[in-house]
């Protein structure tokens, strides 16, 4: 159990993630929130827990979902709101909407859409880091449906060959839209997968937040010290559709209800409350504080103006000129 | 066509079409991300894994280089595969498969060995689905040689054009619009191939041709609509086939109304509408009153916000402009 | 251009602009499928991993997709990267990357991410390489909005659009005719950046204007040669840049001669050229003579066998043909 | 040691790839052949081996480097010699050249010059057959530089998942053009690679003809068996340059010249003489029979028609309509 102040951080901040994800979804279906939208909820654990490892120079390469990650790393909740509603106050001013968060504060690359299209720009992020001698990471999120795409074994074997500093973190959560890991993956253990490149690997309980704190620590440290990348997978789960047209076909409400068993934020909570780290006056007063947090980002949203449509073909070319 | 149609949609005038290819001939499959257990990323094969099992719904990794390249195998070794690529915009990882094996094939075996592939895959924006999914790029596979190029518009075209392409010896892609699937209409209880050597003239017209395909279709009938209330009289034409082109619709059309405006979401530079201007060139200079005009996407990668979104994607009200200039401007 | 220019070939032109490159900026590095130890498939990086060592000329492995995206993260990373896929035919395997995260990464992120990258590949037939080694598709990457594409076709823009590439904040595709390398002339010996703002007219001319690109240029002078001698004075015009195009040359020599005929090497359907007649159409109509005419290659998987192979390609005479078709047969 | 009559049966293979690739090397420079020609001088064990496993049945893909194969597999050397030359008289009626042989009587499906390109295609006929309970196999031929190709990856994972009957035969000679193996790949042991998708493996000497006869007859016979995919590594040599266009700076004379003590040919030569199965007469009969062979080829090939220009449009889409 870590310090009682940083367990109940960590407690907040997945608490941050799930009302977000929560308000999100009553966005959307409000109709603010429009386009893709992919909730994290059940799998906050592992973006909490990840993030306490990494360092404000380190970057980042994420999915299309990916709100969690933005959020933890230390985007504003005010800008991933106006971008979901697709406004100027945007992290890019309504361009990129839910799939494709973007900032430069946090070293967020995105934000991709393209199962496995994250991988080698993680993997080159990392090159121009060893080639300018930068000791810093990239953290690259992928889900184990990536795992089966080409480009997951081609910068596999690139990332060990050169040596580059890449935290390759696959976010299992057992299914790929409908299909299931064992019906796309001969080999169902990923760390065997990604061990047969050489890579250091290591596999983790992704609903229990102080072990991926643990797990994150020490791949980052192996590849700080190592200079080399390491393979973290993150055993979790979906509570939810894979975005807001998912029927669901494909799993049972059991199966989704006994996952919802090992919840990472109740499982958290019940913990912080037998160790009277955390009492209901704190929990309460937690959950104002993220409400109040929540509730400024959609005002935020709401009142953010509209990019001009006369600013349309902005950003195809850069306008400034080169360094 | 019978006289007792029934109602449906696009998307289950697709899974119509999917359901009597499996039922008829033993040969065929299908084959793609999420098509089994899922049903279809956009629901169109709903059911079929528990009719036909997972031996001819057959669901795969996210490898869509490899299923694609294993209906090229599948279709040289006897069998009728259909490949469902969700989304053109996964197809560029498909794409060397397409373009250096199934297309060149037959031209390099010197007619040995046809393949008798169907891929289909759906296309366009006005999603909100921003720059990574909202690709319309049916023009780039029409460049092709050796593919052939489908765009449904119709329902009975969703359902008909599956079961010509499974009858073609050779590779047939089909780009069923997204933004079509929830459309509703009346389709015939006779489920047969339908003939794809002609372009469709949706709406006869004299002062102009709209020439387009797939979800702009629509668009190019409701400016014709806004165009006949202002006595312009548009003729509008359903190319449904974009490799090959019908050239003789398209040149036809024109000789007659001496005005035309293609209507196409694809990226204005190097779009298909630059093909069918060019060919109008060639083939009708001399019986033109103005010069072809082209209604495409704004070059510009597709934004998330709707307002853009709409900006950037082909509007009426361009075309309605363009053929006002067309018809009062000169001629 | 200084008095004292160099005899070079256009390889050596391309290695005169990466060794210049690699010296200049130490932010440069060249990565690729043997660009190392091999010295380049075309020989155009000989030596350069012995004088700049591994770290700055990386050989890759056989992984086309995920060394262009490393290309692109590398860009992001600070670093100018110069990609060299060997040709385009194995560009395909790396397109996602290059249209799906390239072109967009700017638009996406709202202007706070662009990519500075270079990609420098080989591109056309001519060499009896047959159907999957001949492609010429740069008309397609000109269909991208977020990329621009360079294709030189002299020495000085052989040399000099790589540095000009690498001067741009966003990705430039750089193509090489592949069968230019050999061509010898002379070079200047001042290495600086070649503006690609404007378009070069190579050869002026009353009566026609001749637009080409790449190898397909010394078709149209060639052709332009054998014009003049039968009293038909050509104008050839090199594009240099497939996107963007530049119009005003383009329109303004059509505007002067009142006839165009574009030679590219792409296939007919879907080709730059019909970009280009369909911006001559909608630009310069009511100025034209005749219709323009397009000299592309035949639609066909390219054959081995020389003789197909050249009937497949444009050809010297069809230009020539074309072109008297056009004077005499009217205007 | 085989019966005596299959050794010079393996012998007189060996030898026929031997002497079609030294005389095609000559037509190349006499411009007989054009475009890109990839010589298979010093990995003949490995085609030959192989193909005393497969059956008639059996269908190949394989890459530029393939007419070794073709040869093995039953292909006229006249159709072969005809093909580059670009003539009519070629297996595919000089369309495809050197690096496309195409054959229905020996199911060969080309022919690929796109490395990795034929891996997702041998897949699929494996597939058909599965379908159609067909009891055939696929043997598909890639050298070592295709395994860092996506396609590899994605094959073989599909291949296990569902239990295809494809022979992967990786023909590793240590180079990928100019590409040492150990710069291109972070596990240079391409069995492991292979084996971490819980696919059968064998790694053999390709340069010792019985010893690839042996390997791959289990390899085939576990396909066979089991109905599954096996990736049998065959570890050879290229003594000529990749291509014709190849100046060969990656590596140096020594090197080739310490593998050519190993010639597949020259090594079985020796044991033949040595077991008494060959002796002088016999060799030189063999010589005399397949020089005659090749300049029979020569000679079709030379008298064979030109493919008439009209032509050059046909077989771009079918002329006959399907079954
Ligand atoms: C290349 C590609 N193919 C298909 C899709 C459609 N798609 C979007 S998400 C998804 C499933 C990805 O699953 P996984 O990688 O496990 O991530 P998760 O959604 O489970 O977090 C698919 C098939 C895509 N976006 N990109
Ligand atoms: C996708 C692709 N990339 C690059 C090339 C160019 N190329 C042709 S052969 C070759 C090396 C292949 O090496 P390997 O797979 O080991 O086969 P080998 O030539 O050694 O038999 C390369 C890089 C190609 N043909 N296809
Ligand atoms: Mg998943
Ligand atoms: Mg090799």
């Amino acid at each position: 159990m870590p310090d009682p102040e940083h367990a109940i951080h960590l407690l907040h901040q997945m608490l941050r993630i799930r009302r977000l994800e929560e308000k999100s979804a009553e966005l959307y279906s409000a109709m603010k929130i429009r386009g893709f939208l992919h909730l994290y909820i059940g799998e906050e654990a592992v973006a909490v827990g990840v993030a306490q490892a990494l360092s404000a120079e380190d970057a980042m390469v994420a999915t299309y979902r990916e709100h969690a990650h933005a959020l933890v790393r230390g985007m504003p909740a005010k800008s991933i709101m106006a971008e979901m509603f697709g406004k100027q106050g945007g992290c890019c001013r309504g361009r990129g909407g839910s799939m494709h968060f973007f900032d430069i504060e946090t070293r967020l690359y995105g934000g991709n859409a393209i199962v496995g299209g994250g991988l080698p720009v993680a993997a080159g992020l990392a090159l121009a880091d060893k080639l300018q001698d930068k000791m810093r990471l990239t953290c690259c999120c992928f889900g184990e449906g990536a795992i089966a795409e080409g480009e997951f074994h081609e910068t596999m074997n690139l990332a060990v060959l050169w040596q580059l500093p890449v935290l390759f973190l696959c976010e299992n959560n057992l299914y790929a839209m409908g299909t299931a890991l064992e019906r796309s993956e001969s080999e169902t253990d990923l760390t065997r997968k990604a061990a047969s490149y050489g890579m250091r690997t290591a596999a983790v309980d992704g609903m229990d937040i102080l072990a991926v704190v643990a797990a994150a620590g020490e791949a980052v440290s192996f590849i700080r010290e190592q200079q080399a990348p390491f393979f973290l997978e993150c055993r979790t789960y979906r509570f939810r559709p894979h975005s807001m047209f998912d029927p669901e076909l494909y799993r049972t409400k059991e199966e989704v209800e006994k996952w919802k068993q090992r919840d990472p934020i109740l499982m958290f909570k019940a913990q912080l409350f037998a160790n009277g780290v955390l009492d209901e006056a704190r929990l309460e007063h937690l959950e104002q504080q993220v409400a109040a947090e929540i509730a400024d980002a959609v005002a935020f949203a709401e009142a953010s103006p509209l990019e001009p449509v006369e600013d349309l073909t902005r950003f195809v070319y850069s306008e400034r000129s080169p360094e | 066509m019978s006289a007792a149609t029934q109602q449906s949609s696009y998307r289950e005038a697709v899974r119509a079409g999917l359901h009597e290819a499996l039922q008829k001939d033993s040969r065929v499959f299908l084959m793609g991300e999420d098509v089994g257990a899922y049903g279809g990323c956009f629901a169109c094969s709903k059911g079929l894994l528990e009719e036909f099992g997972p031996a001819r719904v057959r669901d795969t990794p996210l490898s869509e280089s490899t299923f694609t390249g294993m209906g090229i195998g599948a279709a040289l070794g006897g069998m009728r595969p259909i490949v469902e690529i969700m989304t053109v915009n996964f197809s560029l990882l498909a794409l060397d498969q397409i373009v250096n094996n199934a297309a060149t094939y037959l031209h390099m075996s010197g007619g040995l060995f046809n393949v008798p592939l169907v891929i289909r895959m759906a296309t366009g924006g006005g999603k909100q689905l921003a720059a990574q999914h909202s690709h319309s790029l049916e023009g780039w596979y029409a460049h092709i040689p050796g593919l052939k190029v489908l765009a449904p518009a119709t329902l009975e075209d969703a359902r008909g054009m599956l079961l010509t392409a499974l009858e073609d010896p050779d590779p047939v892609l089909i780009f069923e619009a997204a933004v079509l699937y929830p459309m509703e209409g009346e389709l015939s209880p006779v489920i047969t191939p339908v003939s794809i050597d002609r372009a469709n003239i949706v709406r006869t017209g004299r002062d102009l041709t709209i020439l387009s395909y797939g979800a702009s279709l629509y668009k190019g009938l409701d400016a014709a609509e806004q165009l006949s209330a202002g006595g312009i009289d548009a003729e509008v034409i359903d190319l449904r086939s974009l490799r090959p082109l019908d050239d003789a619709a398209i040149i036809g059309s024109v000789e007659k109304t001496r005005r035309a405006i293609i209507v196409d979401e694809g990226w204005r530079s190097g779009s298909l509408a630059a093909e069918i201007s060019a060919r109008i060139m060639e083939q009708a200079f001399y019986e033109l009153d103005a010069p072809v005009e082209r209604i495409c996407s704004v070059e510009v990668p597709m934004p998330y916000a709707a307002h853009l979104e709409q900006a950037a994607l082909p509007q009426v009200r361009s075309i309605v402009e363009a053929a006002r200039r067309m018809v009062v401007g000169n001629g």
